[in-house]
């Protein structure tokens, strides 16, 4: 471990990333918007390079050299993903075009399954739009209802409310692993316990796990696990939907089409098995073969490594925010990873954003697809700047300057 | 002086010599800043959902008056920098014919660098805003006409 | 144009092409698997590369410069895939994974808008599995019918029965414009005038036609057309629907998320404007532009040297194909594009595609996931060679050799 | 002689010896053809559903029988190709003890060059098959012991 954290260096590691040099109106990028998307290293962006020049072909289907290559990549990036959450199969391990996908497919095919009239599924206040939306179309659509567990001022879930909100109607727990707009961690081992005791399985979005710390979805017992490719340095359009595979097994298919099905007549038609049921049509293979490659630039770099750097970080900025006046951090907790969620005085955040955005500081700002959660603090929206592993302390000085610099302007 | 004295071309040009004074974006977001606080405060019984302009993330309201063959229009925002831009957009566009708004070649956008703030990626409002001026002016022309 | 003719210089074409220069087994690569998926000219590869080395970030969100250049390099994407199919707006440009998710999404939307019980959908022998399996699905959970357009011997569809075929309870018609399985050109303008008489919307699936000619979905008057990037020079897990908008109007949502909604809230959430209510979550905006880098590849090509060149590709093709003993050709008509489809006498598809594979010729052995049209036949599979602008008359005399070899092997 | 005399390895050293006969891959196609050949042609009243392997591409039958404390295998195919390595299979693994069959550790698949044709990634039934022998296995062994 000590040996690991000495190989841990940061100058390398920037250079990886090719967009971390850029500059932005003549200054030095510094991007604190990972939440929203993290930065790819060379080496994802060479396999997606190599996948594109050297055997690209369609998978699973010709009986030609380069389909065999292309599906044998495909099927190692499937492993290298069950081996990262520790999955016990790779037939558990769906690939999707994202964290929305993921969450929509177990939603429509989960709800065609097991949810009837007066049935309950349960969120919690701090959930992503992506968490709610296909919940509520599903609940519509099979006139179930949607509760929520609500949220304490500090940002943690009340789950004193658990007990009450588990009830003999509820067919389905679905929370975030943390929060996107706010950084609190879940406690979902907690959660998946409770409803565990009374057989109700458990979705996890781990959109903003995944990246910040070891998943074991076996530790976890979670039914399902859900993240996207481009928030864990992988490519965009590829996700992960994990499952049990006794759940998997019963749900249909959500979509239909080619590599889906056994046998196709107009009369009737059968699916394939275990994960290709839900891989209808041509998959995003490359994306696949790209967000493997990311995570084994992780393990290269050292989980371990990654929490540690990205535990300094939040240490080092949450001080130094304390220090500046006039700013209210939302998710006041020390359960956190590095994300700050803030406002400044009664500065308005699109106005900060555009200063520090002009400064070369990317941060996200606005209600974070999270429109709920706002609305329990009151507010429209915040300045999010969301750190990883590849950000350092001199950027988070240049994050304090800027927030200075809004200040004298605005106020 | 009033604006509506100047042309629509006038006004511009006016507002580009202003912002060329500046070759620093925070000296430019400070005029606008300034720019803002010279537009007159509008009444909260016209801050109502009818004349809110859907923005992600600033709320921009609208309200407009015909008078006269000219249209005039109270605007509002809660981000200083957004009023600032709306400002200079009333500056511009208010206490004109329907002609001269529908046909009005905003070339001060692109010249003074404001151009990222009002392209359709942003989710500000300040877009659906200058449409909905048009859209305004077009509405009055057509009812002038009838 | 007779200029432009002359600028099509095959060479610096198939250099463009880096796996077109791939050995395997030690020999040249024959690519004749274009049906399943077409190689990206590095245009394409290196427009991805610069996504993702100079200004990658999340769209539509951010107030940051990396953000706004990934949207408008986003927005000028579908702009550009607008102008390729002629649509009226870029409203009407939906960004899917792919065909098969295209196609899905209509199947949802639609039925869940227009379809109740005892209402029928009609499609045709040929289509592929995606053009058949969602609209089962659909047509399960609606209680509601398939119809299907017989093919004739020569795999040209049977018109003459559509008079019968779209009846009263008809609310959609899904055809392909172009049967991957066969190479038929499917003749969907007399189609879509038919059903529009009866006011009948008609889908076209355009997987295997976007590639192979001009496309002007006004001139078409079609009410959805769909493809796929991957088969047309552009990358995986990316695709598009279009539809007109006051379909695409009427439709709900197929999949929630962020980005597709205006305002969230627990009670009651509403959709944001086209395109975006089809668009849930992080879109593959690198596949986008990844897509309008190769449509505009096929541009600066020209789509008439394209159509040319596979012109005479297929004469050259169908000649040889002649002159060679014992093949049998499925769709055996004029009205074609450069898809051949064919058995060598009594030989087994699979055992001639091992053969031919190990003379580094590739092409697709099987049913080509369309199986009811290898029943039509009553055959299990063909072999499909299928070819592109890129392909030589030289491959085709490689192409003529192998099945020389897999006779004098397998007879 | 019958291959039942050998061990499992020794019939695959066999089989291996044959193959480095070939350096070339017709060759090696037509010799497994040529093996296809000796495998008996199974009759039509095993060639039903429940004794169908699924594969895509070409269809493969397994029908197994125990007697003696050995399992016995017949199986077919509609493509040639497939036949000879369905052959091979059949060569190396009937007439073995349960244990044998399970235990197998089939190298010569990797040293004839066939790995790609077993690949979980080729859709021809082949390892659906092996794997199939190897359930068998394990059910009659089950059998036996209970
Ligand atoms: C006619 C047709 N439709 C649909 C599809 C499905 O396309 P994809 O697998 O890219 O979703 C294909 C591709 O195989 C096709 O040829
Ligand atoms: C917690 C959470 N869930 C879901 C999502 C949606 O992910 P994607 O947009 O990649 O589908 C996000 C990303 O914004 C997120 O942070």
């Amino acid at each position: 471990m000590i040996n690991k954290s000495a190989v841990f260096d940061i100058d390398k590691i920037r250079s990886d990333f090719p967009v971390l040099s850029c500059t932005v109106y003549g200054k030095k990028l510094v991007y604190f918007d990972n939440g929203a998307t993290t930065q790819k290293p060379k080496q994802v962006i060479n396999a997606i390079t190599e996948a594109y020049s050297k055997y690209y072909s369609n998978i699973h289907r010709g009986v030609h050299a380069l389909s065999d290559i292309s599906s044998e990549k495909y099927e190692s990036a499937r492993e290298r993903i069950r081996s990262f959450i520790n999955a016990s199969a790779k037939e558990e391990i769906v690939f999707t075009s994202g964290t929305t996908a993921s969450i929509n497919l177990v939603a429509f095919s989960f709800g065609e399954r097991y949810i009837s009239q007066g049935d309950e599924v349960l969120i919690s206040e701090l959930e992503h739009h992506a968490n709610i939306v296909p919940w509520q179309m599903m609940c519509e659509r099979k006139d179930a209802h949607l509760r929520v567990i609500p949220v304490n001022d500090d940002g943690t879930l009340h789950l004193e409310d658990l007990d009450h909100l588990i009830t003999e109607k509820t067919k389905i727990v679905a929370v975030s692993q943390v929060s996107n707009a706010l950084g609190v961690i879940v406690p979902v081992k907690e959660i998946i316990e409770k409803a565990h005791e009374k057989n109700i399985p458990v979705l996890v979005d781990g959109a903003q796990g995944i990246q910040h710390g070891h998943v074991d979805v076996r530790k976890l017992d979670c039914d399902f696990y859900v993240f996207s490719g481009h928030k864990v340095y992988g490519p965009t359009g590829i996700g992960v939907l994990y499952g049990k595979r006794e759940w998997l097994e019963e749900m249909p298919p959500c979509q239909g089409g080619g590599d889906m099905v056994e046998r196709v007549t107009f009369e009737k038609t059968t699916y394939n098995e275990l994960p290709f049921k839900f891989e209808a049509g041509t998959v995003n293979f490359v994306g696949a073969i790209g967000l493997a490659t990311a995570l084994e630039y992780i393990e290269a770099t050292g989980m371990d490594n990654i929490v540690r750097q990205e535990a300094d970080l939040k240490v080092y900025a949450d001080e130094r925010i304390k220090a500046t006046g006039g700013i209210r951090v939302y998710g006041n907790t020390q359960n956190k990873i590095s994300i700050i969620s803030f406002l400044i005085d009664k500065i308005h955040p699109y106005d900060a954003g555009l200063i520090l955005d002009k400064m070369g500081i990317a941060v996200r700002t606005g209600s974070h697809c999270a429109q709920p959660i706002m609305a329990r603090f009151g507010i429209d929206g915040t300045i999010r700047a969301s750190l990883c592993f590849y950000n350092t302390r001199e950027e988070i000085d240049i994050l304090i300057a800027g927030i200075e610099k809004v200040k004298s302007m605005m106020l | 002086m009033s604006y509506h004295d100047l042309t629509v071309r006038e006004v511009q040009d006016e507002i580009i010599k202003e912002f060329s004074l500046f070759d620093d974006w925070m000296d430019r977001y400070d005029h606008l800043i300034e720019e803002g606080k010279e537009l007159p405060v509008m009444d909260e019984k016209f801050r109502k959902s009818e004349y809110l302009v859907e923005g992600c993330q600033s709320r921009v309201w609208l309200y407009p008056e015909f008078t006269d063959g000219k249209v005039y229009f109270k605007a509002e925002s809660d981000a200083l920098i957004v009023r600032g831009i709306i400002a200079l957009l009333v500056k511009v566009l208010s206490g004109r014919t329907p002609d001269e708004i529908m046909d009005a070649d905003l070339y001060f956008i692109e010249e003074t660098g404001l151009r990222q703030n009002l392209s359709p990626t942003r989710s500000n409002g300040l877009l659906a805003m200058l449409k909905q001026m048009k859209l305004y002016a077009i509405a009055y022309k057509a009812k002038k006409e009838s």
